[in-house]
C-alpha cells in the first residue's frame, strides 16, 4: 500500500473527525481543542502535499494565535453550555444536515467531474505538460518570490486589512473614558 | 523505494533516544543547579545532603513526585485536566527535534549529522510548535475550575500571545541575512544565495549584528518559559501558583519538567541563532572526521550551558513585573525594537552591499532611538495621566476587569 | 507516487460542508465562529491541492491571504463577541435578534 | 528643458495648497508659517520659472513641444484622446514669470495685508490653488488641459471673491463672478467640441497642424470649408475669453469682484486669471489667423476700453476705479491681438500685470491705511502720511496714463501703432481711450492723495504707512512697472519682446508710419489727460450724488450709475429665467413630475417591503439557511443543466 496513502487516510480521518466533534462537542472549549485537532491533521495534509511553508504557517497562524485567541474569549467570558429553549436551531437541525449532505455530494460530484473534463479536453502535450510542472516542488523561496514581485499590492492590501483589524478592535472594545474630575 | 536500514532508522532513533533522555537528565541538572546556584546568590547552601553536593537530589525529588498520591480534585473538567500536562511537555519536547547540536561525526561512507531532523523551514517549525504550549497553561488553568488557576491561564494565555510576537520578529533579521529557515544553515554557513552564516569567531555571530533583536529575542523566550520576571501566570503572592494550583505529585513534576525542557530548548536556539551554534574558534574543525563532531557538539553544549546559568542568574536577581508594566513592555519596547531590527536590517543590507559592521551599529542605533522615542511619549503621556486623574486606579483595572468578566 | 487531485478535493467538500452544517445548527457564536474557520480551512486544503497539481505557487499564496483575512477576521469578530456579551449577557445567536423585520 | 522642471513647477504651488489647506487647524495659531509656506511654494516655482524662461532665452529651440511635453495618458476612448502635457515655448515662459513672480510678491504681501485674519490659512490654500490651476492653464499642451486650469482659475476666483462669506455682498458678488463666467465657459465648451469634431484631437500642436494643411476631417456640421468651422470655432473660444477677461457683454462680474481681498483683485483680477482670455487668443494665434475673425476681437476689445473707460470717470471706489481700469486695459490687449500683433498684446498683458497689480496693491496699502475706507470722496492729501504708497501708486498711475518711457507707454503705444494699419477708427477710439484713462487715473490720484485731508477724525489719527511686509513687494513691483517697457519693448516691432517670441506667434506686419510720431501723439493725450485731471481735480472732491430729477437726466449721471447695465441684465435675463426656473422647472417639473414620481416609486417600495418585511427575522441563521439553499440549487442547477 502506497504510504502516501496511508498517512492520507490518516490525517484525513483525523481531521473530519475533529470537525465532527467541532459541531458536536456542547462545551466550546472542547470545540474548540477540536478544532485545533483539526488544524493539526490539515497542516499534516499540507506537509503531505509539499508546502512545508504553508504547513507551518497553518500551525503558527491557527493553532498558535487564532485558537488562543478564541479560547483566550471562551475563558474570559467563561461560557457554560446555552440552553436549549425556544431554539430555531433545533428545528432546522434535519433541514441543515439534509442540506449539508446534498451540498456535500454535489460537492464531491463536482471535484471529481471537473477533474475528468481537464483531463478528457487536454492533449496529450498538455498532459505532459502538467505532470512535468506538477511534481516539481514549491519552496518557500518561490512564495517568497511571487509574494513581493506580482502579488506586492494585494501583500499591501492585505497589511492595510491587518491595520485595519486592529484599528477596529481597539475601537470595539475600548471601555469609555473615564469621567474626567 | 529502498530504504537504508542503518541510515534511515536505526541511527534516527538512537539520535531520538539520546537526544530525550539528554533533556530530561538536563533538567535535573539544572533542577539542581537552579537550587544551588539561587543558594548561591542569596548567599546559603542549598540543597546538599543527597549524594555528593546534593546533586542526587533531583532523583529522590522525583522519586518523592512518583509515590504521592495522583489526586484529582472533583470539581474539575476530568479529560483536560489530565491532559494539560502532557500538552505542555510535548510541544517542549518536540522544539529540540530540529536544533542542530554540532557538526557531523563522520565514521567511514557513514555522516551522522547531530541534529535529529535538518528540515528547511527549522526556525518556523519551532515558533509553531512553542506557540502551542499555551495550551497545556491555559488548558490546565481552565480544567482546574479555580479562580485562581483561571486568572493565571488568562495571564499567561495574553502574555504568550504578545511575547510571540517580538519572538517571530526579532529572528525575521537573521533570517534575511543567512537566507535560510534551516537552522542547522542559519547557525553554519549561510545559505548559498544570499548567505551570510555565522563563522567561527565571537564577532562573527549573529548576537553583535542583530544586538537589540538579540536582547528582544532573549527576553521575550524568558517571557514565554513564564519565569521571572515574566511569572505573572503563577505569580504565589497573588494568585497562590497560577495554572498549577490544583495540580499535585507527577502531574505538577510535569509542569515543573516542561518548564525547565523549555528553557533547555530556548537556550538552544538562542545558541542557534544569535551565539554561533557549535562553532568556536575554529576549534570544532580540529578533530579530524570523528573528534570534531564530538567537540563541536562540547562547544554546543557549554555555550547552552552558559546561557541556560544566565537564566537562573536572571530570576534570581530580577523582581517580578506588574500586569500593565508587562504589557506596556511587551508591546512598547519590545515589538518596536524587533521590528525596527527588520526594518534597519532590511535597508542597511541593500544600502550598504551587505557590510555586516554597518548594519550591527544601525540595528544597535536605531533601536536606540526607537527605545528612546518610546520613553518620551510613555514619560509625557504618564505626566498628562497623572495631572489628570487618580493614579491609583490604572494597575488595578486590568484585574478587576478579569474579575467582573469571570463572575 | 502522489495522491490524485480528487482524494484531497473531496476532503476539502467533506470538511466545508461540515463547516456550513455547524454554522446551521449551533446557538453558540463562538462555535458558528470556529465553524466559519473550518470553512476557510477547508478551501485552504483545496487551494494547496491544486497549487501541487498545476505546480503553481499561487494557490499556496492565496492561502497565506486567506490566512491572513482569516486572523483579522477573528479578531473582528471576537471583539464584536466581547462587546455584544458585555451589553446583552449572551451570545446565543437565536437571542440577539433585534434587527428583526 | 526638462519635464522634471516643470513638473517641480507645477506642484510646488499645489503641494503649498495641501499643506495649508489639511493641515490648517494646526496652522491656523501660526500665521507666520503658514503664510511663508504659501510663499515659498510660489518661490519655487518662480525660480523654476526663471531657469525655464533663461532656457529659451539661451536656446530658442529648448522648447517642450508635441511629444516632448508628454507626462501622462489622461483619457484615452475611441478617437478622443487627451494627454497630460506640457507645452513650453517662449509664450508660455512670459506667463510663467508674470504669473510666479507677480504672484510671488502678492503671496508676501498679504502675509502682511492678512494679517490677523480668521482665515488666513484658508486665504493661502485658495491662493496657492489658484496659482496651481492657472499654471495648468498656462503649461497645458492642449485644450482641455487649459479647460482645466481655466475652470479651476475660475473656481479659485469664486471662493476668494467670497472669501469672506458672512458678508452678503461677498457671496453675492461670487456666485455673479461665477454665473457670468459660465456663460463664457460654455462658449469654449462649444469651441472646444468643434475643434475637436474638425480636427479629432485637442492638441495645440496638432490643431494648428491641421489647420494651417488644411487637413480637416471631414466636418459635418459646416460643410467642408476649414475656414468657416475656424470661425465658429474661434468665435466660440472668443466667448469664453469674454466671459473670463471681462470683455462687453460679460463684464459685469469684474467690478463686483472687488468684494474680495485686494490682493487678490490684484493677482486675480487684474494681473493674471483675466488676462487668461488673451493668453487663450495669442496661443490659438494660427486659427484666428486663419479664421480672419480678429476683427471681431478687435472691436469688441476697443469697444469695452473705451465703454469702460467713460464708466470709469465717474467712479468714486477706489478698487472699483481699478476694476474699470483693469477692464479697458484688457480691452486694448484684445484690440492687440485682434489686429494680429500678438507679441504687443501680450507685451501689454506683461506690463499691465506688473502696474495694474501695483496699482490694487497700493490701493490695498491705502485701505489698509484708512481702515478699509473704500470711498476717495472721503480722503486726500494722503500724500504726506503714506509716502511710499503715494509714490508707488504715482508710479503705476503714470506708467497707465501713458506718461513717455515708463513701461504702458511703450506696450500701449505698440497697439495703437498697429491698429492704425489695421482700422483708423480703431485707433482713434484707442486713442480717446487712453486719454480717459490718463484723465480717470489722475483724478483718482489727485482726489486721493492731494488736496486737503477730507478723512473723517476718528480715521484720520490712525493713518499709517503700511508695515514692511507689505511696501517693500511694493516697491520692488514698481520697478518693473516702471521699467519693463523700456527693457523689453524699445525699438517697436523690433524689441526684443518681439524678437524673443517671434517664433510663435505668425508674423504681423509691420505697422505703416513712423514709430516717433505714434510716441509723440501718444504722450501728448496722455498728458493732455493728467493736465485736464489736474485743473479739474487738483484740490476739489467729486460731486455728491445727484439729488434732485433735474440733474438725473445728463449723461454724466448715466455714466456714474455704468449705464444701467447691470439692472438692463436684471430685468431682461436674470428675472425672466428666474421666473420660468420657478414656475415651470420648480413648481411643475420638479415638485409635481419627478418629486411625484419617486415619491410614487418610494411608496410603491415601501408597500413591497412591508411584504417581504417578514422574512427578516434578525435570526442569522435562518438567513444563513437561506444562503445554503441557494448554493445547493444553483450547484445543482450547474451539475445538471451546464454541460
Amino acid at each position: 500500500m502506497n504510504p502516501e496513502l496511508i498517512v492520507f487516510i490518516i490525517f484525513g480521518t483525523v481531521s473530519i473527525i475533529g470537525a465532527i466533534a467541532v459541531i458536536s462537542f456542547r462545551h466550546p472549549i472542547y470545540s474548540a481543542l477540536s478544532l485545533i485537532v483539526t488544524f493539526f491533521s490539515q497542516a499534516g495534509l499540507f506537509v503531505l502535499l509539499g508546502a512545508h511553508f504553508v504547513a507551518a504557517v497553518q500551525v503558527i497562524v491557527y493553532a498558535g494565535a487564532i485558537m488562543v485567541l478564541f479560547l483566550f474569549v471562551i475563558m474570559l467570558l467563561n461560557l457554560g453550555t446555552l440552553s436549549a429553549k425556544g431554539a430555531l436551531t433545533g428545528k432546522l437541525k434535519g433541514v441543515a444536515i439534509i442540506l449539508g449532505i446534498l451540498l456535500a455530494v454535489e460537492g464531491v460530484y463536482i471535484a471529481v467531474r471537473a477533474l475528468k473534463n481537464d483531463t478528457a479536453v487536454a492533449s496529450d502535450a498538455a498532459k505532459e505538460a502538467a505532470a512535468a510542472l506538477a511534481n516539481k516542488p514549491i519552496e518557500t523561496y518561490d512564495i517568497g518570490r511571487l509574494l513581493f514581485s506580482d502579488y506586492l499590492l494585494p501583500f499591501e492590501v492585505t497589511s492595510l486589512i491587518l491595520l485595519a483589524a486592529l484599528i477596529g478592535v481597539i475601537v470595539l472594545v475600548k471601555r469609555d473614558k473615564q469621567p474626567e474630575n | 523505494m529502498e530504504i537504508n536500514i542503518l541510515e534511515q532508522i536505526v541511527i534516527p532513533i538512537i539520535k531520538v533516544l539520546f537526544i530525550a533522555h539528554l533533556l530530561v537528565i538536563g533538567v535535573m541538572v539544572m533542577i539542581w543547579s537552579e537550587r544551588r546556584v539561587s543558594g548561591w546568590i542569596q548567599d546559603r547552601l542549598g540543597p546538599n545532603r543527597v549524594g555528593p553536593q546534593g546533586l542526587l537530589q533531583p532523583i529522590a525529588d522525583g522519586i518523592k513526585f512518583l509515590f504521592k498520591e495522583d489526586l484529582i480534585p472533583n470539581h474539575v473538567d476530568k479529560p483536560l485536566y489530565v491532559l494539560a500536562p502532557a500538552m505542555l511537555l510535548i510541544p517542549a519536547m518536540l522544539t529540540i527535534a530540529v536544533v542542530p547540536f554540532g557538526d557531523a561525526i563522520t565514521i567511514g561512507e557513514l555522516e551522522i549529522s547531530l541534529q535529529i531532523a535538518d528540515i528547511n523551514i527549522g526556525i518556523l517549525y519551532i515558533l509553531a510548535i512553542t506557540s502551542l504550549g499555551v495550551y497545556g497553561v491555559v488548558i490546565g488553568a481552565w480544567a482546574s475550575n479555580n479562580k485562581y488557576s483561571l486568572l493565571g491561564g488568562l495571564r499567561s494565555s495574553a502574555q504568550m500571545i504578545s511575547y510571540e510576537l517580538t519572538l517571530g520578529l526579532g529572528i525575521i533579521g537573521v533570517l534575511m541575512l543567512s537566507g535560510s529557515l534551516s537552522l542547522r544553515t542559519i547557525a553554519g554557513e549561510g545559505q548559498a544565495i544570499a548567505g551570510e552564516g555565522q563563522g567561527s569567531y565571537p564577532w562573527e555571530w549573529n548576537f553583535l549584528i542583530h544586538f537589540p533583536a538579540f536582547l528582544a529575542f532573549t527576553t521575550a523566550m524568558f517571557a514565554e518559559t513564564n519565569r521571572l520576571p515574566f511569572d505573572l501566570a503563577e505569580a504565589e503572592q497573588e494568585l497562590v501558583a497560577g495554572y498549577h494550583t490544583e495540580y499535585s505529585s507527577m502531574k505538577f513534576a510535569i509542569f515543573f519538567m516542561a518548564e525547565y525542557m523549555n528553557m533547555i530548548v530556548g537556550s538552544a536556539v538562542v545558541v542557534t541563532l544569535f551565539l554561533g551554534g557549535w562553532q568556536f574558534f575554529g576549534l570544532e574543525t580540529m578533530g579530524g572526521p570523528i573528534w570534531s563532531g564530538v567537540i563541536s557538539f562540547a562547544i554546543f553544549f557549554i555555550k547552552t550551558g552558559i546561557f541556560l546559568f544566565v537564566f537562573i542568574w536572571v530570576r534570581w536577581t530580577l523582581p517580578r513585573f506588574r500586569y500593565d508594566q508587562l504589557m506596556n513592555f511587551g508591546w512598547k519596547f519590545l515589538l518596536p525594537v524587533a521590528l525596527t531590527s527588520i526594518v534597519v536590517t532590511g535597508t542597511l543590507y541593500i544600502a550598504t552591499k551587505g557590510n555586516l559592521v554597518w548594519i550591527g551599529i544601525g540595528n544597535t542605533v536605531a533601536a536606540f532611538i526607537v527605545v528612546s522615542i518610546v520613553a518620551g511619549i510613555l514619560a509625557l503621556d504618564n505626566n498628562s495621566k497623572a495631572a489628570a486623574q487618580d493614579t491609583s486606579a490604572a494597575p488595578l483595572r486590568q484585574e478587576t476587569l478579569t474579575i467582573e468578566a469571570i463572575e | 507516487m502522489s495522491l490524485p487531485l480528487e482524494y484531497y478535493l473531496v476532503l476539502s467538500a467533506l470538511l466545508f460542508t461540515i463547516g456550513v452544517i455547524g454554522v446551521l445548527i449551533r446557538r453558540n457564536a463562538i462555535i458558528i465562529f470556529m465553524c466559519i474557520e473550518l470553512m476557510l480551512n477547508a478551501a485552504n486544503l483545496a487551494f494547496v491541492a491544486i497549487s501541487r497539481h498545476l505546480g503553481q505557487a499561487e494557490g499556496q499564496l492565496f492561502v497565506i491571504f486567506v490566512m491572513a483575512v482569516a486572523a483579522a477576521e477573528v479578531a473582528i469578530g471576537l471583539a464584536i463577541i466581547v462587546s455584544v456579551f458585555k451589553h446583552r449577557e449572551t451570545i446565543n445567536v437565536d437571542e440577539i435578534n433585534s434587527l428583526k423585520g | 528643458m526638462s519635464k522634471e522642471l516643470i513638473i517641480i513647477l507645477l506642484i510646488s504651488p499645489l503641494v503649498g495648497f495641501l499643506i495649508n489647506g489639511l493641515f490648517s487647524k494646526w496652522l491656523k495659531g501660526n500665521e507666520k508659517l503658514s503664510g511663508t509656506i504659501g510663499a515659498l511654494a510660489v518661490f519655487i516655482s518662480l525660480i523654476c520659472s526663471i531657469i525655464a524662461f533663461v532656457t529659451i532665452n539661451i536656446d530658442s529651440n529648448a522648447t517642450l513641444e508635441g511629444d516632448d511635453g508628454f507626462v501622462y495618458k489622461w483619457i484615452a476612448g475611441g478617437k478622443f484622446s487627451v494627454d497630460i502635457g506640457f507645452h513650453v515655448d517662449a509664450l508660455t515662459t512670459v506667463m510663467l514669470l508674470v504669473i510666479t513672480g507677480v504672484g510671488f510678491l502678492i503671496h508676501v504681501y498679504s502675509i502682511g495685508y492678512m494679517h490677523g485674519d480668521e482665515g488666513y490659512t484658508r486665504y493661502f490654500a485658495y491662493l496657492n490653488l489658484f496659482v496651481f490651476a492657472m499654471l495648468i492653464l498656462v503649461l497645458g499642451n492642449n485644450y482641455l488641459m487649459m479647460f482645466v486650469g481655466w475652470e479651476g482659475v475660475g473656481l479659485c476666483s469664486y471662493l476668494l471673491i467670497g472669501f469672506w462669506y458672512e458678508k452678503q455682498s461677498a457671496t453675492d458678488a461670487g456666485k455673479k463672478a461665477f454665473i457670468v463666467n459660465r456663460i463664457g465657459d460654455f462658449g469654449f465648451l462649444l469651441g472646444m467640441f468643434t475643434l475637436f469634431a474638425a480636427f479629432e484631437s485637442l492638441d495645440f500642436v496638432t490643431i494648428f497642424d491641421k489647420a494651417e494643411t488644411g487637413t480637416s476631417a471631414i466636418n459635418v456640421v459646416f460643410g467642408e470649408t476649414t475656414k468657416v468651422t475656424l470661425m465658429v470655432a474661434t468665435l466660440l473660444l472668443f466667448v469664453g475669453a469674454v466671459g473670463k477677461s471681462a470683455q462687453l457683454p460679460l463684464y459685469v462680474w469684474l467690478p463686483d469682484a472687488m468684494e474680495g481681498p485686494t490682493p487678490v483683485s490684484a493677482l486675480i483680477h487684474a494681473a493674471t486669471m483675466v488676462t487668461a482670455g488673451v493668453y487663450m487668443i495669442a496661443r490659438s494665434a494660427v486659427l484666428y489667423n486663419l479664421a480672419g475673425t480678429g476683427v471681431v476681437v478687435a472691436w469688441i476689445g476697443v469697444l469695452t476700453a473705451l465703454f469702460a473707460a467713460i464708466i470709469a470717470l465717474k467712479q468714486n471706489d477706489i478698487k472699483r476705479i481699478l476694476a474699470y481700469s483693469t477692464v479697458s486695459q484688457l480691452g486694448y490687449m484684445f484690440v492687440g491681438v485682434g489686429i494680429g500683433a500678438y507679441a504687443s498684446g501680450i507685451f501689454h498683458l506683461v506690463t499691465h500685470a506688473f502696474f495694474k497689480g501695483l496699482m490694487f496693491l497700493t490701493a490695498g496699502s491705502v485701505m489698509h491705511a484708512m481702515a478699509n475706507e473704500l470711498d476717495i470722496r472721503k480722503m486726500g492729501g494722503l500724500r504726506k502720511k503714506l509716502p511710499i504708497t503715494h509714490a508707488t501708486f504715482l508710479v503705476g498711475a503714470l506708467a497707465i496714463a501713458g506718461a513717455p518711457l515708463l513701461s504702458g507707454f511703450w506696450s500701449k503705444d505698440e497697439i495703437l501703432h498697429s491698429a492704425w494699419g489695421s482700422s483708423k477708427i480703431i485707433y482713434i477710439i484707442g486713442l480717446a481711450t487712453a486719454f480717459l484713462t490718463a484723465f480717470y487715473m489722475f483724478r483718482l490720484i489727485f482726489v486721493t492723495f492731494y488736496g486737503k485731508s477730507r478723512v473723517e477724525p476718528e480715521v484720520d489719527s490712525h493713518v499709517h504707512e503700511s508695515p514692511a511686509v507689505m511696501w517693500l513687494p511694493l516697491v520692488i513691483l514698481a520697478v518693473p512697472a516702471a521699467l519693463i517697457g523700456l527693457l523689453l519693448g524699445v525699438g517697436g516691432h523690433d524689441s526684443w519682446f518681439h524678437h524673443f517670441t517671434e517664433d510663435v506667434f505668425p508674423k504681423a506686419d509691420k505697422a505703416p508710419g513712423s514709430v516717433l510720431l505714434f510716441m509723440a501723439i501718444s504722450s501728448i493725450v496722455g498728458i493732455a489727460g493728467i493736465a485736464f485731471a489736474w485743473t479739474r481735480y487738483k484740490d476739489r472732491a467729486p460731486a455728491a450724488e445727484p439729488t434732485n430729477a433735474l440733474q438725473k437726466k445728463d449723461f454724466s449721471w448715466l455714466v456714474a450709475n455704468k449705464f444701467y447695465v447691470d439692472e438692463i441684465y436684471n430685468t431682461f435675463i436674470v428675472q425672466p429665467i428666474k421666473n420660468a426656473s420657478h414656475f415651470l422647472l420648480w413648481k411643475l417639473f420638479d415638485v409635481g413630475i419627478i418629486d411625484g414620481i419617486v415619491n410614487g416609486v418610494a411608496a410603491l417600495i415601501r408597500v413591497i417591503g412591508g411584504l417581504f418585511r417578514r422574512l427578516q427575522t434578525g435570526v442569522v441563521q435562518a438567513y444563513i439557511l437561506s444562503m445554503v439553499i441557494g448554493i445547493v440549487l444553483f450547484l445543482a442547477y450547474y451539475l445538471f443543466f451546464v454541460n
